[in-house]
């Protein structure tokens, strides 16, 4: 079988901080316009699988092949020119620039020294920035510095700074924590959006909310998959309901 | 928000406040001070290039560097081994042993003069060299440190390091570099003799020349997207990079141009004073560059300007009256703006001048303030929320 | 400095009867008009501070910064010559007044601050400078706006302005009776030359190296470290190695008393002499902050000690206690400095105006028969005859005079090799 | 190179250039002591470092002068009373500069850096006003002048013996502080995660307040250590900074054990060059290739792998 049919394959990814395995020989695969969503009791290894992904940690042996390409050797800034965006737990926008900026910085142009320093703000910019803002229901609010935006606000705006990137996988780490109900409803919503045209990886605890997206499931237990398959094939699963679910 | 026309822009808020340091430093100075007191300034201002490259790097990039010192004393450097060339001609050092070299290598028995010395000759390599040699040696520093992700403290701390071990060089080996008094007796630059009055003024002039032309440069890199890279990145670098941005390459970049910036400032200083000597590029000269961008606003451009030129006006004032005082008064200002004030002057001015400005011109609130108070007002925003 | 001023110009009544320069001050205090000198326009033809009956100079030394510790020394014994001779008279019927200037142990500084005093103030002769940096930045400017420049400190020479008269003994002049003294008195045959980082050791060690090779004796070990370095037991190791009958050390500043600390500590006895140690930079100043204790044995080879016996110091140690206090020490630069006004005011006389150029021709062979080191003249050079002594540092933290050469040492800015 | 010395020479060599490394090493210990804590532990840059140094040396000096005037029978001891004011003075000075200024900026570490330099411009200035702008001499009691002749050519020096003691039992103090005793649990607890700290019920503020007194006590007894072989003026603290700074980065902020190694590290290597080369170039030598290290690999000797 070719794996390269996979959107993102990882195959034995291990990490080791100091001889403590965060990640022990994990494999998984993702098919094209996926949702998967990843759950796992804390500490199970979750974010740490998407540091290594992005490239912000870096793997001690295994492989992440991402359209066939092996993302364990490139840089960030390469790899999510690859394709690949992340979203952090905590929300991390530009505080001191506005939701336009915001956005216009995550346009996927004039990303080296010299094309920022060239980088004209067309019309093509225009109108790509508010495209995407009134996907991220902030359309209203391109003018207010991002630091007075709401806890719910900024994780779409960072949702948001994501999809102007066009990338082909998103990996969304926690989208919903901190939100009102009425906020869940409606990233909720935007996550049906997205995944029209987009392979998307969250971790996500609210079981709720991943049973309304998930494709797929993986649990993880100590760095290790313990159980993939439909929602409801893992809420089933017994290894599953022993350390994660069961209490 | 875009300012096309250059008409337009001066009589906007921020281009009202170029103008105003504009006239300032092209009229009122010259025509309120004698021609010793304008070459004071004029020494002063040299600092300002220093300082408009700290806010830069410092203020928009959140990259402190304690060795800005290292660079104006480059540029300073290279400036004066072409005067002194200019001025080591044969018959004017015919007394030495080795007529035709400078008098410091005749006292140390240099019988050559040393190969880094010979391009010193040509003007226009000493003019590139001026900007090239700090930026190269920013470049390296750069690039070990920033590709590596070290920045903070300890970026701090090398470049520290680096300004000690530059003077410690600079002085040991005296035969090729003047030793601790420097390279002085510098007297003319291309026949020009810039020990008159004159010339002093004219020099003046070329340096308020120069100090807007990088001011102008700094605005263009400070408002085009670079400029907001550079403020997203210092707050959330991380977010930067996983925007597919290389991080490193624009530290680096920003750097690089604050190297310039006080290469050309060191090279003015030079010109100006007549001399340099190794006590520009140690640690406290560097220390205390910091600090006047940090009175002016760390964030603000002219705010840098304004703190060297106030800083320095303060220190010669204090020191002719009072000169015990005026380490007292000295470290009291770093403790007062950074304690009470850290946004510097600029930040007081916006927030204090501004509002009644904003009266005075019953201007809409929002309105096309320049880039300056945009990034203001965002730190204090941050301030607030931090 | 406002109080020491204060001090200065306050106290002097009661002394004045008592002291020996009490009848030409007496005239002069009683009645001006008599010591009233030719008009002004006569002796300033060039626009100097000149009045009827005052003329400005400046006094030019860093008040704060890291010189503050040497320069104080050279600002109070500049002062004192100054009050001096204004009770004695003036210079020409007329006060001196004093500009004074801090050059903040910044080089730009005393450039900045000469040019004031020559353009602003248009003092008639600065007093002023200590290290050679302030001297190399301030000297285009004293030759631009021909100003006349005291300058105070020992130094190591390959200078000659038309606009200083150096007062303190060019390197040669320390150097070359130092080391012959060691090889004719102490039969030293090998020495080691250990030095701060910069111009003035370096430049000296090198006369030294010259001359001592000159004679068929041995260099066997030379050293530098950079400035405010503390940590010698490297060096001392080296030393203790090479066995050298003498140390020459020229290491300055805060360096100085951990170099002697560390020495007495690795059990370097100096008054063994084994080896022996002669410096040419440690006064009786520097003894203060190094100790007494630690410095017992070792010589030092320059023109004034404090110790010196004859009428003319005993004179002079007692009018800069009485101004300054009974803990007050002196040492060979303060002497120079003291040096200064007084050459300045024999050179006006001599010459009957206050221009610079007719001071200047004036000044060679002058002779200073007051100076407490002695007898001094000017060179045509601009450097003083001096005569050169040996001195032993004493616990006391004074040294006790065991040599003097017998004629005046010749200035000599420019030895062979150094033009 | 060898050739000029006899094989007992060089034995020599060897023995006193190690003796003088030591010395050398236990000088970087005095000093980084202090800046690990402060820094290591708090993030806190202190460029007053070096006029706390000079504090202590100065409330030496004062001792002394003390014991010679009134209690000259007892001057052989007075060094112990003085290293004990000097860490209480410096102590006490540190703990009102934490509440005055330090604590305000701890969200700032690059504003204490400029916040502390004005500091110690103040505090140079200080001691001008009040001791002189000339270096004092501190005189110490005779038992501690002299060496043991160990050879003809090997010789110890006793003050070096006692300041390695000095160094040696401070650094075991700090290390039973702070990794033997529930206050420097805290201290590590406050370290490693403030709010959970704060959560548990420590007093956060007064463990820093407590650790950078701490820090600055340390300094002033190296201060006070000083005195007996380096030179006591208002701006002689400032020569120790970089160098300080150096080896506590250099050892990787965060571990006082990584202080040690990499004192003893640089201590070794530049008193060794310091012999084959002249005192300035070894410095250079060493400052560079302290920071080309630094740079490939800026977490220093020791760094603790942590998963952030």
């Amino acid at each position: 079988m070719n794996k390269d049919q996979f959107l993102l394959a990882v195959e034995g990814l291990t990490v080791s901080f100091d001889g403590f395995k965060a990640v022990d020989d994990l494999s998984f695969y993702l098919d094209p316009k996926e949702i998967r969503v990843i759950i796992g009791p804390n500490g199970a290894g979750k974010t740490t699988v998407l540091d290594l992904i992005c490239g912000k940690t870096r793997a001690t042996s295994g492989s992440i092949r991402f359209r066939g390409k092996e993302l364990t050797k490139m840089k960030e800034h390469q790899i999510v020119h690859a394709g690949v965006g992340r979203k952090f737990q905590n929300p991390s926008v530009f505080e001191d620039l506005t939701v336009f900026e915001n956005l216009e910085v995550s346009y996927p142009e004039g990303h080296t020294v010299m094309g920022s320093l060239a980088f004209k703000r067309d019309t093509a910019v225009m109108e790509a920035v508010e495209e995407v803002a009134g996907t991220i229901f902030l359309k209203d609010l391109l003018d207010q510095p991002a630091g007075l935006l709401s806890h719910g606000q900024k994780q779409w705006l960072e949702i948001g700074m994501l999809l102007i990137q066009k990338p082909d996988l998103l990996m969304l780490d926690e989208p919903v924590a901190g939100m009102s109900v009425a906020e869940r409803r409606q990233t909720a919503e935007l996550l049906r959006v997205i995944t029209r045209d987009h392979t998307v990886l969250v971790i996500e605890h609210d079981m709720q909310f991943v049973g309304d997206i998930a494709d797929r499931v993986t649990v993880m237990h100590q760095g290790k998959v313990l159980s993939e398959g439909s929602i409801e094939h893992v809420k089933n699963d017994p290894k599953v309901i022993e350390v994660y679910l069961g209490h | 928000m875009k300012n096309s026309s250059p008409v337009k822009w001066l009589v906007s808020r921020e281009g009202l406040y170029y103008l105003a340091l504009a006239v300032l430093l092209v009229l009122v100075l010259p025509a309120l001070l004698d021609s010793f007191r304008l070459n004071m300034v004029g020494k002063y201002l040299t600092y300002a290039f220093v300082a408009v490259g700290l806010v830069m790097c410092w203020g928009k990039a959140g990259i402190l560097s304690l060795g800005q010192g290292v660079f104006f004393g480059l540029g300073g450097y290279c400036m004066a081994m072409f005067l002194k060339l200019e001025a080591s001609t044969p018959e004017a050092t015919a007394q030495q042993s080795t007529p035709g070299i400078p008098d410091f290598m005749d006292w140390n028995q240099v019988t050559e003069l040393p190969w880094f010395w010979e391009p010193f000759h040509s003007f226009s390599f000493t003019l590139l060299a001026v900007i090239a040699v700090p930026m190269i040696l920013a470049f390296i520093i750069g690039v070990a440190m920033f590709k590596r992700r070290v920045g903070g403290v300890y970026f701090a701390i090398i470049t520290q390091a680096i300004a000690s071990i530059l003077t410690i060089l600079i002085i040991g080996q005296q035969g090729y570099t003047g030793g601790v008094n420097g390279i002085t007796d510098l007297q003319t630059l291309l026949g020009w003799n810039i020990r008159t009055d004159e010339a002093k003024t004219t020099l003046y002039f070329v340096c308020v020349a120069m100090l807007f032309l990088c001011l102008f440069v700094a605005r263009y890199v400070q408002n085009s997207k670079f400029g907001r890279i550079l403020v997203a990145m210092r707050d959330q670098e991380n977010r930067v990079r996983f925007s597919g941005y290389d991080v490193a390459s624009f530290k680096v970049f920003i750097f690089c141009l604050a190297a310039a910036f006080a290469g050309i400032g060191g090279a003015l200083f030079t010109l100006q004073v007549g001399f340099m000597s190794p006590s520009f590029v140690g640690i406290v000269p560097s220390i205390e560059m910091v600090v006047f961008c940090a009175l002016g606003g760390r964030y603000s451009l002219l705010g840098g300007v304004y703190g060297a030129l106030l800083v320095n006006a303060a220190k010669s004032g204090f020191s002719e009256s009072f000169p015990e005082l005026w380490p007292y008064a000295m470290g009291a200002l770093f403790i007062g703006v950074v304690l009470a004030f850290p946004n510097g002057l600029a930040g007081l001015y916006q927030r204090y001048v501004m509002p009644l400005e904003d009266r005075l011109f019953k201007r809409g609130k929002s309105g096309d303030a320049g880039n300056d108070d945009a990034a203001l007002s965002g730190s204090l925003g941050a301030e607030k929320s931090s | 400095m406002k109080s020491q001023t204060y001090r200065t110009t306050s106290r002097p009544r009661r002394r004045l009867l008592a002291g020996l320069a009490a009848l030409p001050a007496l005239m002069a205090l009683a009645s001006p008009v008599f010591s009233a000198g030719p008009p002004t326009a006569e002796v300033n033809t060039t626009g100097l501070a000149v009045t009827d009956d005052t003329v400005q100079v400046g006094i030019l030394h860093s008040i704060t910064g890291t010189m503050a510790i040497s320069e104080i020394g050279s600002v109070q014994a500049e002062k004192l010559a100054i009050k001096q001779i204004n009770e004695s008279g003036g210079v020409l019927g007329r006060q001196i007044e004093f500009v004074q200037e801090d050059g903040a142990s910044d080089w730009p500084t005393f450039a900045e601050k000469t040019r004031k005093l020559l353009r602003q103030d248009n003092v008639a002769a600065i007093f002023g400078c200590w290290t050679s940096a302030s001297r190399k930045a301030v000297l285009p400017v004293m030759e631009q706006f021909n100003g006349m420049l005291y300058y105070p400190t020992f130094y190591e020479g390959l200078e000659q302005s038309p606009n200083v008269i150096y007062t303190g003994q060019e390197a040669t002049q320390q150097i070359l009776a130092g080391i012959d003294w060691a090889v004719k008195e102490k039969g030293a045959k090998t020495f080691y030359l250990l030095g701060s980082d910069y111009i003035w050791p370096r430049t000296s060690n090198k006369i030294a190296r010259k001359h001592i090779e000159k004679k068929g004796l041995k260099v066997v070990g030379e050293e530098y470290y950079p400035l405010g370095h503390t940590q010698f037991n490297s060096v001392i190791n080296k030393i203790k190695l090479r066995k050298p009958d003498v140390i020459f050390a020229s290491v300055v500043g805060g360096s100085n008393v951990a170099f002697y600390k560390q020495m007495k500590a690795a059990g370097v006895d100096f008054t063994k002499e084994s080896p022996l140690l002669l410096t040419i930079s440690v006064t009786e100043d520097e003894i203060r902050g190094i100790g007494g204790e630690n410095v017992e044995g070792i010589y030092a080879s320059m023109k004034y000690f404090q110790s010196l016996e004859n009428p003319n110091n005993e004179e002079f140690v007692a009018a800069f206690k009485e101004a300054y206090g009974d803990d007050m020490v002196i040492g060979d630069v303060t002497q120079a400095a003291y040096l200064g006004p007084w050459l300045w005011k024999m050179a006006v006389e001599k010459a009957g105006s206050f221009d610079i150029d007719k001071i200047r021709e004036a000044s060679p062979g002058i002779e200073f028969k007051k100076a407490p080191e002695g007898y001094v003249r000017i060179h045509e050079n601009h450097h003083l005859w001096s005569k050169t002594r040996i001195g032993r540092a004493q616990t006391n933290g004074q040294y006790e005079v065991v040599y003097e050469t017998k004629e005046l040492m010749e200035p000599d800015p420019f030895p062979e090799g150094y033009k | 190179m060898f050739a000029d010395y006899s094989t007992t020479e060089l034995m020599s060599i060897f023995a006193m250039q190690g003796f003088a490394g030591l010395s050398l090493f236990s000088v970087f210990v005095l000093m980084a002591m202090g800046l690990a804590i402060i820094f290591g532990q708090m993030g806190v840059i202190n460029m007053a470092h070096g006029e706390f140094m000079i504090l202590g040396a100065y409330t030496t000096y004062l001792t002394a002068n003390l014991f010679e005037n009134y209690l000259p029978g007892l001057f052989a001891g007075y060094f112990f009373v003085a290293m004990l004011l000097a860490f209480l003075f410096s102590a006490a000075l540190g703990a009102f500069v934490e509440w005055a200024m330090v604590r305000h900026l701890y969200r700032r570490p690059l504003d204490t850096l400029l916040a502390t330099w004005g500091l110690s411009l103040i505090m140079q200035q200080a001691y001008r006003s009040i001791f002189g702008a000339r270096e004092v001499g501190v005189e110490l009691p005779q038992w501690m002048m002299g060496a043991f002749q160990v050879t003809d050519l090997v010789q110890i020096p006793i003050n070096g013996l006692f300041v390695m003691i000095i160094a040696l039992s401070i650094a075991l103090a700090v290390y039973l502080l702070m990794f033997r005793s529930g206050w420097g649990r805290k201290v590590r607890a406050v370290v490693q995660n403030r709010p959970m700290a704060e959560a548990v019920g420590i007093n956060t503020a007064g463990v820093d307040r407590a650790t950078f007194a701490l820090g600055c006590g340390i300094a002033g007894v190296a201060g006070s250590a000083f005195t007996m072989i380096g030179s006591t003026g208002p701006s002689s603290g400032q020569a120790y900074i970089v160098d300080t700074f150096l080896v506590v980065v250099f050892g990787g902020a965060q571990s006082l054990i990584g202080t040690i190694v990499s004192a003893f590290t640089i201590s070794q290597s530049q008193s060794t060059m310091e012999f084959f080369l002249s005192g300035s170039m070894a410095k250079v030598l060493t400052l560079l290739t302290v920071v080309i290290i630094l740079m490939l690999r800026p977490e220093g000797l020791m760094a603790l792998k942590v998963r952030r």
